[in-house]
Order: structure tokens, then C-alpha cells, then sequence
């Protein structure tokens, strides 16, 4: 009897896995089955069709994205990195207890609503729609997942370490900078790329700070297309042409972060 | 070098070092400490904006329907009237399912994962199931669109109507969107996030606990037990997190759940969340009073998020400080 | 229990054990000398086996709890007074073994005349012998110093034994040899104290810590 | 004062006791001679590997029963591997292989029909770290005794965790707080709390694997001297990195050497006089 | 085999040689009689806080240069507590307080205008877990020079990594891949190599926490030879869990109970004669 | 080096040095009593302090290796070789003076007769001693056992000579007083040779874990 349940219940599991195995076999191969079919060169390189007209590329959304994410990261990284060990390295009192809650709750808080914050701190002054506010909603999602992946990182430096670093003779600051950050520095920039991976994709705060554009833009204070916003307006748009594209468009990003992801499992984590 | 050693010997030393440069005194420490303290300071003070903008932004709204915005189940823009409530029960019950459904799954590809996959097969396997994290929502989204709500339009929605039509869960017609649907895209997207936590918390387990109940004679599934019990506080605090984000998903559910500010109790009917009607709505908006109850719907879903959350880090805080003592 | 009190019981009852039968054969070589009973003596010589046994036994013992568990303090001081003690206890034995050679041939000829010292130091060794062991496995210090200076009288009395035999042999060439056998055993007799001042020694190393062997200690 | 504690007074000097001693002496004696017990657990000809690596070479080793064997050898020698073994612990590690034969009170245990649930009852095993599960005092002794449903009523139950922790010396230090979680309990506590778990399913053979590497000395030697007690009913074999561990509670030593078995003897020939060389570098402290 | 492995045969009996061997003798004896060297670190009165709790109690010890001294005591003594406070290593512990000195040479450490960084290269420190840095090993050894600034030139530099690896035993072993990381060493080579970082900042006390109790017994022999050997130059002092190794490789022992100091003796008295009862119970495991 | 090695052969120097130290009194004894030089045994009787304090150095050096370094197998035979050879060597010297002592008397008389045999078993003692010491430093097993089975020829010549000594005493009774003396004279250089096979027993011991005291092996 014993023996029996034991049996079951290791089937189910393993059942389990399957199915969820399969579901992502599914989904992958739907997005690089119609992905493939639908990419080109025009994808990359040219603009948005006009409503209605066929082809057409979404170089404006690669563009607007790569600018997007590349400043949120240039933003959010010195905070996070100088807040994480600000709660590491010193987080003994009660301001340390405070920001480590709050850094969950952020982490917690859905993008969405980041989004509207941006938007009632700059879009609501600026009175209009910009890169820089979907960027700085970029920012303050990726905020939390890095301060938490490195104050995580920093604390599982041995204690020890520190302290046989101080009594060779060095300071507090180059211990931590020159020690500490070292020896995690591949958990940290995992957690870094990681952080960069999900901002890529995520769509709904850019809704109402970047907002959208038919066409390449490189300065800041306009608003600016994104891959996944344009994913989206195509998805729920009722022609093939831009369901083609979304298809296309889905399945780039869907490499990128991929791509991110295996790296940096393959790259940091085994060597750990 | 014997000159140094005998320098540094000399006992005056102590009490009047050597010239140093600035960056070895105590006040380059201080600075250090006062620069990452300031950043610390800028995180808490990034949250304080957040609600204070957030409600000084949704102030016609909260002034005009105070509590009944979040009872009332109309939602008219047309007669500027805003009530919450069908929004938040379909967050809700989509959240819920896809907790219903993802539990099990994920507690069985983690027991999997940790007691019977091939050692080497681990890392590739947890690292796909992982992957299904990564995909970003508006990807699901899109799947969902074209290939998950055909699908149940044709095939379950059918059937469940057929079985299980008697009850009110499961009360047709069924347009393949909804409540079900989205609940499954959701459970497919907090699948790895329960699974690589439970993972995780498992993992830590010593493996001389599960050896341990082995050698007292227990079978594979009671050792695999009490290092379920070892790991529950990882494995909860990993439930709740995905309760966390299927919460707030956005993009996904706007794109399957219907859209519909209407509350029905069956699970086939289409709905409408918190996270997609802002999504859908917001750039619509086009009156201030209307623009309001949209953040103050941002308000409620910050405050529902927020208080999983702060259930989420007491319980774990609590599990392991019993564990400590 | 700590595992090596087992064994510490275990050394101090084969001690005591070898202490009580080399006691045994003091006691009987000088009655077999004073009661010329061979037979008695010659006991003894059998039984001389026993404590050479038991000897081999305690050194292994003590030497096993020395390597193999490892005694400190008071507990190694035990171990170390036990390994020198059964080599003393036994070389005891040896001189009552030889005595009671000596006697086999001082009782095959005549007497040589009533012995009064002879008994008398007979008993004070074996008394001071049967203290220094009392003390050791007591611990008793007090009793040890007191044996201790007990071994003057012994000495005193083996040099007026002496004198004594070696007027008589003078006077009497015939008892030249009987004579000479007791003078042996009047030394192994003074040997026998000297070893029990050697153990009173180790008592006081053992409960003290402090070496007094060759030491012009004023106790 | 040594000594005096040592309540052995009694014992006097008078003549008329030596008999009385000599017969405790001989008692002693017999119970030496009594050592020759039957052989519990005997290794023929194993090879153990793990994958292509071979972590044991032909290890052959006759245990008798009622005593405590210790491995010694250099980290990585295969100590742990060969405990394992015993009661095919190894059957868990995927890649591992067994050729040869342990025999378990003449029974081959790798025998294709054996019931390996109930073999490891029979052989239980403390680890290194202790081990209690989160549960409460009470319930982890329980644990054992339910799933091999060993107790027939509830009075059973109770009187069986009780001896238990009679038997592990825990008793007297928990009995006011049965229902207190066992994570409570200090190092020292926990380890023989999972002791008394291991003797509550009434095993014949107790395998340790490095019982005290992680407690403190007083700790470790509290666990040493139940080691010790515990050979009057069990077969115990430990494995110890603390070759002085090993002089003290142990009647035998193995030494083990890059998966081979050096020597096997009485714990005190291998310290004192060991036939091999490898022994005697070893335990001088001459390798490497 | 033992005597002839140790190149005595030339000490023959001959009694020419008396005279030579009389030597050798005597100056051993004047190197017994030169230990009455001058005092290094010496403890006056010293409390210690932890917020609230005090966790030692007015210690007062004088330990002599150029010794090995072992602290020895039950968990949570105090041990570690007070060799932190050698270097204040204690001062980044927010709650802690100290009150009383320590004297290094004669200057109290805790005078207000002493410079911690500088006192904690004079007095170094090696943790129980080996900590080397994530760098290669010339490097694990230069960070302390490069911040101290000992070195005027890169030759002089690499002299100086060079002698350090070679005090601690450690050149030979790794002198062909000073490039690789310190993280690929063995345990006992990391441990090694901590203590060569140690010294290559020329510090002149040692303090080691239980620097060998994460090793095999064969790296803990080479760390205990390598302490003995550090004793010609520096002030080493090391807490310890292990009596053995305490009697092994130390001059002076350190009793702690409860935060006080117990007794203070050359290590030899405190195996041998303890004056103190706590002290005999605790070396010959009578305790709790 | 391991850490144990210096303290073992700081014990090996000193053991060796009590060696020669008493080798050297029982050569001046023999030629103190052959050649009639009083101030040869004399010196013996001062030199004796010193083979005393060594006797105690080897004592706590032994106790100090047992308790302070654990030693094990060979290391731990030899550290208690030495702990029973420091002993005995202390006794043999400890014969040589009380030999010396006899010979204050004896030179203070006129020769009993041209020293034919006593001489040879003072030699013969000297080198029983000397190759018993020489087999301890050098652990050589046969040496030691060579040594023990001259202890046969001690033993005839001490039984040769005292005959010899009776003979003498009984034709003369004054050379009573000296032959006493000469008696314990050659008894004490009996007892030497009996310690020097002591030693050889421990040599054997030492390298092949076997007892052999006590037990009649045959070699
Ligand atoms: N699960 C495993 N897979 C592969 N090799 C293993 C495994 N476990 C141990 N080994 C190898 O087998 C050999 C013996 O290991 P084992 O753990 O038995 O040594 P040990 O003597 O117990 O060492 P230690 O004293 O460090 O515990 C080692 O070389 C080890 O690297
Ligand atoms: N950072 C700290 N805060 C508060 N109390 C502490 C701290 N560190 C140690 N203690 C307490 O101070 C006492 C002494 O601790 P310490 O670490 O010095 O003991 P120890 O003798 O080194 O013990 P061990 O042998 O276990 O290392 C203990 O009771 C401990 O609980
Ligand atoms: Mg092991
Ligand atoms: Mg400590
Ligand atoms: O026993 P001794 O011959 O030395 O008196």
C-alpha cells in the first residue's frame, strides 16, 4: 500500500512537468512558427505602413526600445547598486528596515501602476507624452529587482571576508567596493541583466509615458514606439498585415530575452 | 623592508600615523556611508511620491464617490459615473484561478525537479520551466489571442459546459475570452515563479533530512514529505509572490479576459480587471474626473498588491523566526 | 559516566590487587624467614607469577588510556603514577622473590640465633609498603609523607643488622655463609623501603603535581 | 581529591579482599573473552562506483556485533561511501554502482528480493548535522514508530518515545516539553534527539556518520560516552575525522586509504602497534 | 625503523662526545630561559558589552611576544569576543562596548586618537572559514601590501609576495600558477594562503579563530606546524576548539568560563597541574 | 617537520646523554675498584646529580610529549620507552654509587686478592649496558636481543665469584668486612646487567609492540 501511493504520487509529478514543459513547447513554437514566417529585412529596417497598406517594418520600435531600456539601465543601476549596499553594508537601523520594506513593496507594485506614476510626475508637467517618462518607468520597475538581487548577493559575502579584509589595514569603503562588490559581482550583474531582460518586455506602463510613434525619433522629450507597446496596438488591431508584423515583432523580443536568459544561466550561474 | 618592520615598531605610531591620503582616513568612510545612505533615502522617498502623486492625481474621484467607488458596480463613463467593484472581483477571481490551477502544478514539477529528474536533466529542465517567466506578457498575450481562446472556445469551454453546466461556475454561453482563460494564461505565467521558489526552498533542504527519514524506514514519498515540511515557508512565501503578479498583470489578461465591466459568476463569461481597464481606458480618458477614478482604480490595485504583499513578508518573517528560536 | 573513568577503576583495582599480593608475600617471606618455613616462602615464589602478570597488564592498560584516551590533569597524573607504580610494586615482588631464594638456603642450615631486628625491620617495611599503597589509593598525601620518613628506621636498622652479621661471621667462619644470604636479605629488605618511599613519591606527584624524586624537598 | 571521588575507599588493602577482587577481576575477564561475538556485518569483495569513478576498491571487513567500529582516513577516502553502503543509502545517488556483497547477519543485502524500506529500519544512521525534522519533540520520535507501525495503541506509543530518549540520555532534559518544537533544542540535544529517533524503530545496527563534527566538545563528548553505552545492545559503526574520537569509543578501526581498506583490527593494536605502514603514517600524523 | 628514520646514528655512544651533546643541551636551555621575553599584548581590566549583556568580565592577561597563546573554553565563553577586541575588530558590531585596556606594546589601543586602520594591519586576523579574496593568488597577497603602501617598486613587490608564500609554507606548491584564483586552492591552501596575506603586511601579533576547524586532519597538521613555525617571528595567539591542537601548538593556554578569565598558565601547567578546579574539569571533560 | 619531532628528539638526546653519563660511572667503578682509586668512585658518587635531574628532565619532557602531543603507534612506544628507560637508567647509576660507597670501605682495607673475575664481569656489565643503550638509540632489535643472553654470563660469574667470596671469607674471617662489601659489589653489578636486559626488553618492545618482560620467549 505504501508502496502504491508512493508510486502515484510520482507519477502525477512527473506528469505535471510534462504538461508544463509542453505548454512552453507550445507557445515557443507557436511564436517562432509564425515568427519566422513573418520576419524580413523590411522588419528592421523600415517604418510603419500607413492604416490599411501592407508591409512596412518596425524600426522605429527597435530603435525607441534599445533607447528606452539602455536609459532606464543607466539610471536605475547606480541607485540600486549604491541602495543595495547601503542595506547590506549598513542596514542595521530603522531607515534600512523601512527601505527594505518598501524595496518589496515596489517589487510588488504591478507596472501598470508605475506607469501611471510617470505619468502624473512628468507627462501631466511635461503635457506631453516622452521617451524619458517611459524610460524612468523602465527605471523604476528595474529598481527593485536589482537592489533585492544585489543586497542578496553582498549578504552572502561571508562576514568573515570583510573582516579579513579590514585587518590588512583597509578601509571600510575599499573593502566593500573593492572586496565585497567582487566577490559578488556575478550574482550582481545576473541580477543586472535579468532586471534589463524584463524591462524589454514589459508593456503597460509604457501605454501612457512613451505612449506610441509612427516614426523614428531620437530625442528624449517626445514620445517614442516601443516593441511591445507596438506588439500590442497590432494584436488587437483587426488587420493580418499587423498581426503578421506582431508575430515578427513578438518573436525578436522573445529571442532577446531568451537569449539574456540562457546567458546568463549558462555564463553566471555554473559558476557558482 | 627590516626598516619598515621596525618603523611601524616604533610605539608613537599608533597615536601619530603616518601622512595618509584622504581616501584612508575615517571621514572617506563617512562619506561612503552618507553617499549610499542618501540613495537608500531617495528609494523611500520614491515610494512616498508615488502614493502622494498618485492620490493628490485621483482627488475628483475620491472626493466625488469617497468608499462607494469601490461598491458600486457601475461603470458609465458616458454618465460620469464610476464605480470599482466589477474590476476588482475579476481581478480577483482570475488571480484566484490561476492560483487553483497553478498550485498543484507547480508543487508537482518542483517535487519532480528535486526527488526524480536525472541529476544532470535538473539545471535544463528548471531552466526551461523558468523561461515560461521570461516571456514577456504581451507575448502571452498574443498567444492568447490567437491560439488559447480558439481553443477554448472550441474545445474545453464546450465540454465544461456540457459536464459541469449545472453549476453556476461554469454557466454558459462562452465566447472563449474570460475569466477561465485568463486564469489559465495567468497560472501559465505564475507556474515557474511558484516552481523555481518551491525549487529553491526544497533544494536548501539538507538532503540528510530526506536520508534521514529514509534511513527510519520511510519511503520515497514520506521522506519527500518532511522535506515538503522543511521547505513550507519558501514554498508559501512562493505562492503568494505569484498571487503578487497575477494580480497585477496587465497586457495578457487585457488581451483574453473580455473587457466587460460585469460581474457574473461563471467562469466562461468574459470580465474586466483592475490592471486592463486602466490599460484599455486610460489614453480615453477624456475628462479629468474621468482620468481620477482611473488612478484611483491605480490607488486600489497598489493597496491590494500592497497588502499581499505585507501579508506575504509577515507570514515568512513568522515561519522563520519559529524556525530560529 | 566519562568513557575513562571505566578504565581509570579499572588500573586503580589491578594496582591495588598487585599492591595486596606483593603485601602477601612480604608478609609471608618474613614469617617464613622468622618461622624458618620454607614451604611458606616458597608460596611466595609461585605466586610471584601473578604479579608479573598483572604488572604486563597495567602497563598495557596505562598505556592504552594514554593513547587512547588521552587523560589530562589529575587524570593523566593517575596514569603516569599507575605505569611507574606497577614497575616499583613489581621489583618488590622480585626482592620478595629473592628473599625467599636466600631463605631456602638460610633455613637448610642451622639457625644462626633468634632474630629480633630481623622482624622488626620485616615489619616496618612491609607496613610502610602497605601505607605507600594505602595512600595511593586514597590520594592520602599526609600518609605518604609520614612512610616517607618511616625509611630512616629501615635504614637504621639494616645497618645495625648488618654490623651485627658481620661480628658474627667474624667470630664464627661457619655461619660465614647463612650470614651472608642475610645480609642480602637485609638488603633487599632496605630495597623493598626505598621503593616505598619511591611510591610515596608518586602519590605526592599525582595529588600535587610537584616532583620531589631527587629533590632535597623538606616535606 | 581525584581520587577520593572515585568512591573506591572501599576497596582497602586488607588481605581477606583480595578474593573478592580477584573474582571482580575475573568477571572482567570473561566479558573480555565474551568478545567473541557473532559477526554482524560483513563486506565481501566490494567495488563501488560512481559513474566511471571507483570510490571503493574490494573492500572485505567481518563487524561483530555489539561494538563500535570507527573509519578512519584522509578526507576522501571513501569513509562515507562504504557507511552508505550498509544500508544502501547509495541507492538514491543515480550513477552509483555496487559489485560484491554486504551481509547483514549472513544475508546479502543487495540480494535481488530485498526490501530495502525495511532494511534501512533495520540499519538506521546519524548524520553530521543533526537532523530533526520540524516537528515537535514528541512527533519526531513518533515518526519512525508510525510509518513502520511498530506501536499497537496509544500507551505503546508513549512508553516507546519514552525509552527512546531514556536510552539516548535525552529524557530527563525534555520530558517537560515533549510538544516543544525539536528545532529548539541545542546542537548537542538535537543529535541525540535523532539518536533516540534512530532507536525508537529498533534498528540492529546504528551507523554515524561524523555524530559530532559540528558540536561543541562538551556536546561531542556526551554523544561519545552514549556511543559508548550504546554498544551493550547495538552494532555501532562511526565514521570520524577526529582520530582521537575514534581511540576512545571505538573496540575497532578500519582505516580506509584512496578507496582501499588498509587495516582492520582492535582499536587499540591500530594505535599502539598497527601492522601496516600506511596505518602508523597515518596516525603519527606523518603524510602528506 | 622510527629511531633510524631521524638521522641520530651519529649521536654515538662514544664519551668523547659527551661534551658535544652537553652543548647542544645548554643552549636549549638558554633558549628556555630567553622565553622570559617582553610583553606584547596585555589586557587591563576589560568589560565587554553587547548591548546590554556583558560577554566578558574584567580580564587581566599579559601575553608574552613571540609565543603561540591558545584560548580554550566552552561555546560562547567569550573566546572570539575578546581576540576581536585585540584588533577592534569588534568596533564595526554597532551595540558592542568596551570598557578597561588592551595594551599593544605598552599603548592602549582604545585611546581616542588611535588609528584603527593601521592597528588592524599591525595586528592581523585569520577567520575559521578560509577568506581568500575572488582574485588570483599574487594578488590575494598584494591587496594588503598595494593598500598599505609597502612596497616602493614592483620588484620589491614581488619579493615580497614571494617571502610571505614561502613563511607560510605555500611557495612550493603554488609558485608555478600565482595567476590562478585563489578560489581553485584546497581548503588548507586557502588557509595558507590567509596567512601569508597576513603576513605580508608585516604585522606583529597573529590572532587566529579557530582557524583549522573547517579542515582535514592532514591540513590541520600543516597549519599547526606552520603556527609553531610562526612563533620565531610573531605573536600568535589562537582560539581553538580542540584541546589536542591547543596542547600541540600552544606556549601559553587561556582558560574562558562564562565571559571570565579562569586561569592563564604556560600550556604544559594547565595540562598537567591546573590550579584552578573549573580548569581540571573542563580538560578532562567533567563538565555540564 | 611534524610537530611531535623536536620533542622526540630533544627526549633521544637526553636519553642518550643519561646513557653515556652512566655508562661512564660503571666504567669508573670497575677501574675505581680494580686500580684501588678512591677518588675515581668518588666522582661517580658527585657525577650522580646530574644523571638524577636528567632522569626528572626525561620524566616531564615524556609526560609533557603524552599529555601536550598525543603521540601515537611508534611515536607513542618510544615516548614510553623512554618514560621506563629514564627509570631504569637512574637505577643502574644509582647501583654505580652505591657500588662507589662499598668501595670506600673496601680501598680502606688491604686487597683481598689479585681481582681476576670481577673485573671481567664489570666489563662485561659495561658493554651489556652500553649495547642496550646503543640498540634503544639505533632501534636495533638483534643487538638487543644479544644482549639479553649475556646476562647468563653475568649471572655465572656472579655466582663463580660469590663461591669464590665465601671460600675466602670462611678461611679468613678478616676478610669478612671486605668480602661483605665485595658481595653486594658484585650483586649491584648483577642488578646492572639485569637492568641493561630491562632496556633491551623495552628496545624490543619499542620496535615490535611485543612484551616480552615476564613472558619467556624465546628470542
Ligand atoms: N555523489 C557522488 N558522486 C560522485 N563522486 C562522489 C560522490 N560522493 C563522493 N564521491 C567521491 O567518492 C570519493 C569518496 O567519497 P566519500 O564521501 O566516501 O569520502 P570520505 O572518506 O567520507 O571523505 P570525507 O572525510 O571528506 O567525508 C571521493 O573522491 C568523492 O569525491
Ligand atoms: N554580535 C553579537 N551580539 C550579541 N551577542 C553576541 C554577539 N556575538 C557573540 N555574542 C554573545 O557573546 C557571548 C560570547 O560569544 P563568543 O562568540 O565570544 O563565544 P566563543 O567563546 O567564541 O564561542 P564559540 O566557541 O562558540 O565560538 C555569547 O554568549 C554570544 O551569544
Ligand atoms: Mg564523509
Ligand atoms: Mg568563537
Ligand atoms: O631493584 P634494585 O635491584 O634496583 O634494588
Amino acid at each position: 500500500m505504501r508502496k502504491l501511493i508512493d508510486k502515484f504520487v510520482f507519477t502525477i509529478c512527473s506528469l505535471s512537468t510534462v504538461l508544463v514543459l509542453s505548454i512552453l513547447a507550445l507557445i515557443i513554437i507557436y511564436i517562432f512558427a509564425n515568427g519566422v514566417l513573418a520576419i524580413n529585412l523590411d522588419f528592421f529596417t523600415k517604418l510603419p505602413k500607413p492604416v490599411g497598406e501592407d508591409g512596412g517594418g518596425m524600426v522605429n520600435a527597435i530603435v525607441g526600445s534599445i533607447i528606452m531600456v539602455t536609459l532606464a539601465a543607466l539610471i536605475s543601476i547606480p541607485i540600486s547598486i549604491g541602495a543595495a549596499i547601503y542595506l547590506s553594508e549598513f542596514g542595521k537601523g530603522f531607515l534600512a528596515t523601512i527601505v527594505r520594506f518598501l524595496v518589496d513593496v515596489l517589487a510588488g507594485v504591478p507596472s501598470i501602476v508605475i506607469g501611471i506614476f510617470v505619468y502624473t510626475i512628468v507627462v501631466l508637467p511635461m503635457k506631453r507624452f516622452s521617451a524619458i517618462a517611459g524610460a524612468l518607468a523602465l527605471a523604476i520597475i528595474m529598481i527593485p529587482t536589482v537592489v533585492r538581487a544585489t543586497e542578496e548577493a553582498l549578504r552572502l559575502v561571508p562576514q568573515t571576508l570583510r573582516e579579513a579584509a579590514l585587518a590588512l589595514g583597509a578601509p571600510y569603503w575599499r573593502v566593500v567596493l573593492e572586496i565585497v562588490v567582487l566577490s559578488a559581482r556575478s550574482s550582481i550583474i545576473s541580477g543586472v541583466l535579468l532586471a534589463i531582460a524584463r524591462i524589454a518586455g514589459e508593456t503597460a506602463p509604457l501605454l501612457f509615458t512613451a505612449l506610441g510613434n509612427r516614426f523614428l525619433v531620437t530625442v528624449l522629450d517626445r514620445p517614442m514606439a516601443s516593441l511591445p507597446v507596438q506588439i500590442y496596438s497590432y494584436a488587437v488591431s483587426p488587420y493580418d498585415d499587423w498581426h503578421r508584423q506582431a508575430w515578427a515583432a513578438t518573436f525578436s523580443l522573445v529571442i532577446f530575452i531568451l537569449l539574456i536568459n540562457l546567458s546568463v544561466r549558462f555564463f553566471f550561474r555554473t559558476k557558482e | 623592508m627590516e626598516n619598515l618592520q621596525e618603523a611601524t615598531k616604533t610605539d608613537n605610531l599608533i597615536l601619530a600615523p603616518r601622512k595618509k591620503r584622504w581616501l584612508m582616513s575615517p571621514s572617506a568612510d563617512k562619506a561612503f556611508h552618507t553617499l549610499t545612505k542618501s540613495l537608500a533615502l531617495f528609494l523611500f522617498t520614491l515610494v512616498i511620491a508615488l502614493v502622494a502623486s498618485m492620490i493628490y492625481n485621483s482627488r475628483l474621484s475620491l472626493s466625488r464617490f469617497g468608499l462607494s467607488f469601490v461598491f458600486s458596480s457601475t461603470w458609465d463613463p458616458v454618465k460620469e459615473l464610476f464605480g470599482a467593484l466589477p474590476f476588482v472581483y475579476g481581478t480577483l477571481v482570475s488571480s484566484i484561478t490561476a492560483l487553483i490551477i497553478a498550485i498543484p502544478i507547480s508543487l508537482g514539477v518542483a517535487i519532480f525537479l528535486t526527488e526524480e529528474c536525472p541529476y544532470k536533466l535538473r539545471p535544463i529542465v528548471l531552466t526551461l520551466v523558468e523561461l515560461l517567466a521570461a516571456i514577456p506578457s504581451v507575448a502571452y498575450g498574443l498567444w492568447g489571442i490567437f491560439v488559447l481562446v480558439p481553443f477554448m472556445r472550441n474545445y474545453i469551454n464546450p465540454v465544461l459546459e456540457k459536464g459541469l453546466g449545472f453549476l453556476p461556475l461554469f454557466k454558459g454561453p462562452s465566447y472563449g475570452i474570460g475569466l477561465l482563460t485568463s486564469g489559465m494564461i495567468l497560472a501559465v505565467m505564475i507556474v515557474p515563479i511558484i516552481t523555481a521558489i518551491s525549487v529553491n526552498s526544497l533544494n536548501s533542504v539538507l538532503p540528510s533530512q530526506r536520508e534521514a527519514a529514509l534511513a527510519l524506514g520511510a519511503t520515497r514519498w514520506e521522506a519527500t514529505q518532511i522535506v515538503l515540511l522543511n521547505a513550507r515557508s519558501g514554498i508559501i512565501g512562493g505562492i503568494i509572490l505569484g498571487l503578487g503578479r497575477a494580480l497585477g498583470e496587465t497586457m495578457a489578461v487585457t488581451m483574453v479576459i473580455g473587457n466587460r465591466p460585469e460581474i457574473s459568476l461563471s467562469l466562461l463569461a468574459p470580465s474586466y480587471t483592475m490592471a486592463s481597464v486602466i490599460a484599455n481606458e486610460f489614453t480615453e480618458a477624456t475628462y479629468d474626473l474621468y482620468l481620477h477614478a482611473l488612478i484611483e482604480i491605480a490607488i486600489l490595485l497598489f493597496i491590494i498588491t500592497f497588502i499581499v504583499q505585507a501579508f506575504a513578508q509577515l507570514l515568512i518573517r513568522q515561519i522563520s523566526k519559529g524556525k530560529k528560536s | 559516566m566519562r568513557i575513562i573513568e571505566a578504565d581509570l577503576n579499572k588500573l586503580k583495582e589491578k594496582i591495588n590487587l598487585m599492591g595486596i599480593l606483593t603485601q602477601d608475600a612480604i608478609e609471608q617471606v618474613v614469617k617464613a624467614l622468622v618461622e624458618r618455613n620454607t614451604e611458606l616462602s616458597e608460596n611466595v615464589i609461585t605466586a610471584d607469577d601473578k604479579i608479573d602478570v598483572l604488572e604486563n597488564e597495567i602497563d598495557k592498560l596505562a598505556t592504552d588510556v594514554m593513547v587512547l584516551r588521552q587523560p589530562a590533569a589529575g587524570d593523566l597524573r593517575f596514569t603516569i603514577t599507575c605505569l611507574h607504580t606497577a614497575g616499583i610494586i613489581e621489583r618488590v615482588a622480585d626482592h620478595a622473590v629473592n628473599i625467599a631464594k636466600h631463605i631456602r638456603v638460610i633455613n637448610n642450615e642451622p639457625p644462626l640465633k633468634p632474630y629480633v631486628d630481623l622482624p622488626k625491620m620485616g615489619t616496618i617495611t612491609r607496613e610502610m609498603f602497605r601505607d605507600s599503597l594505602q595512600a595511593l589509593i586514597t590520594g592520602d598525601v599526609n600518609l605518604a609523607r609520614l612512610t616517607i620518613r618511616r625509611d630512616d628506621q629501615v635504614d637504621d636498622l639494616f645497618h645495625l643488622i648488618y654490623d651485627e652479621l658481620l661480628e658474627v661471621m667474624q667470630k664464627d667462619p661457619t655461619t660465614v655463609k647463612r650470614g651472608s644470604e642475610l645480609l642480602f636479605v637485609i638488603k633487599h629488605l632496605e630495597r623493598m623501603a626505598d621503593y616505598a618511599t619511591n611510591i610515596c613519591e608518586m602519590v605526592i606527584y599525582m595529588m600535587e603535581g610537584k616532583v620531589i624524586k631527587h629533590t632535597q624537598e623538606a616535606f | 581529591m581525584l581520587v577520593k571521588n572515585r568512591n573506591m575507599e572501599n576497596t582497602s588493602l586488607e588481605s581477606k579482599e583480595v578474593k573478592e577482587v580477584k573474582e571482580v577481576k575475573e568477571s572482567k575477564e570473561n566479558k573480555e573473552e565474551a568478545k567473541n561475538l557473532k559477526v554482524e556485518v560483513e563486506a565481501e569483495n566490494l567495488n563501488f562506483f560512481y559513474g566511471e569513478k571507483q570510490a571503493l576498491y574490494s573492500i572485505n571487513l567481518k563487524i561483530p556485533e555489539k561494538s563500535v567500529t570507527a573509519f578512519i582516513g584522509p578526507s576522501g577516502c571513501g569513509k562515507s561511501t562504504f557507511l552508505r553502503t550498509l544500508n544502501r543509502m547509495n541507492d538514491i545517488i543515480v550513477s552509483a554502482r555496487v559489485e560484491g556483497k554486504i551481509l547483514l547477519n549472513n544475508q546479502n543485502i543487495y540480494a535481488p528480493n530485498v526490501d530495502v524500506v525495511d532494511l534501512r529500519r533495520r540499519v538506521g544512521m546519524v548524520f553530521q548535522k543533526s537532523t530533526p525534522f520540524p516537528k515537535s519533540i514528541f512527533d519526531n520520535i513518533v515518526y519512525g514508530i508510525k510509518i513502520n507501525k511498530l506501536a499497537n495503541s496509544r500507551t505503546e506509543l508513549q512508553q516507546m518515545v519514552e525509552q527512546a530518549l531514556k536510552q539516548a540520555a535525552l529524557w530527563d532534559e525534555v520530558k517537560d516539553r515533549l510538544n516543544d518544537s525539536a528545532l529548539a533544542l541545542s546542537g548537542g540535544q538535537q543529535q541525540r534527539l535523532c539518536i533516540a529517533r534512530t532507536l525508537a524503530v529498533m534498528p540492529e545496527v546504528i551507523l554515524m556518520d561524523e555524530p559530532c563534527s559540528a558540536l561543541d566538545p562538551i556536546a561531542t563528548e556526551k554523544i561519545e560516552e552514549l556511543i559508548v553505552e550504546l554498544r551493550e545492545k547495538y552494532t555501532v559503526i562511526i565514521v570520524t575525522h577526529n582520530m582521537q574520537q575514534a581511540s576512545r569509543v571505538s573496540d575497532y578501526t578500519a582505516f580506509f586509504l584512496l578507496g582501499q581498506l588498509i587495516e582492520f583490527d582492535e582499536t587499540e593494536k591500530i594505535f599502539t602497534y598497527p601492522k601496516e605502514k600506511k596505518t602508523e603514517d597515518y596516525i603519527t600524523g606523518r603524510f602528506g
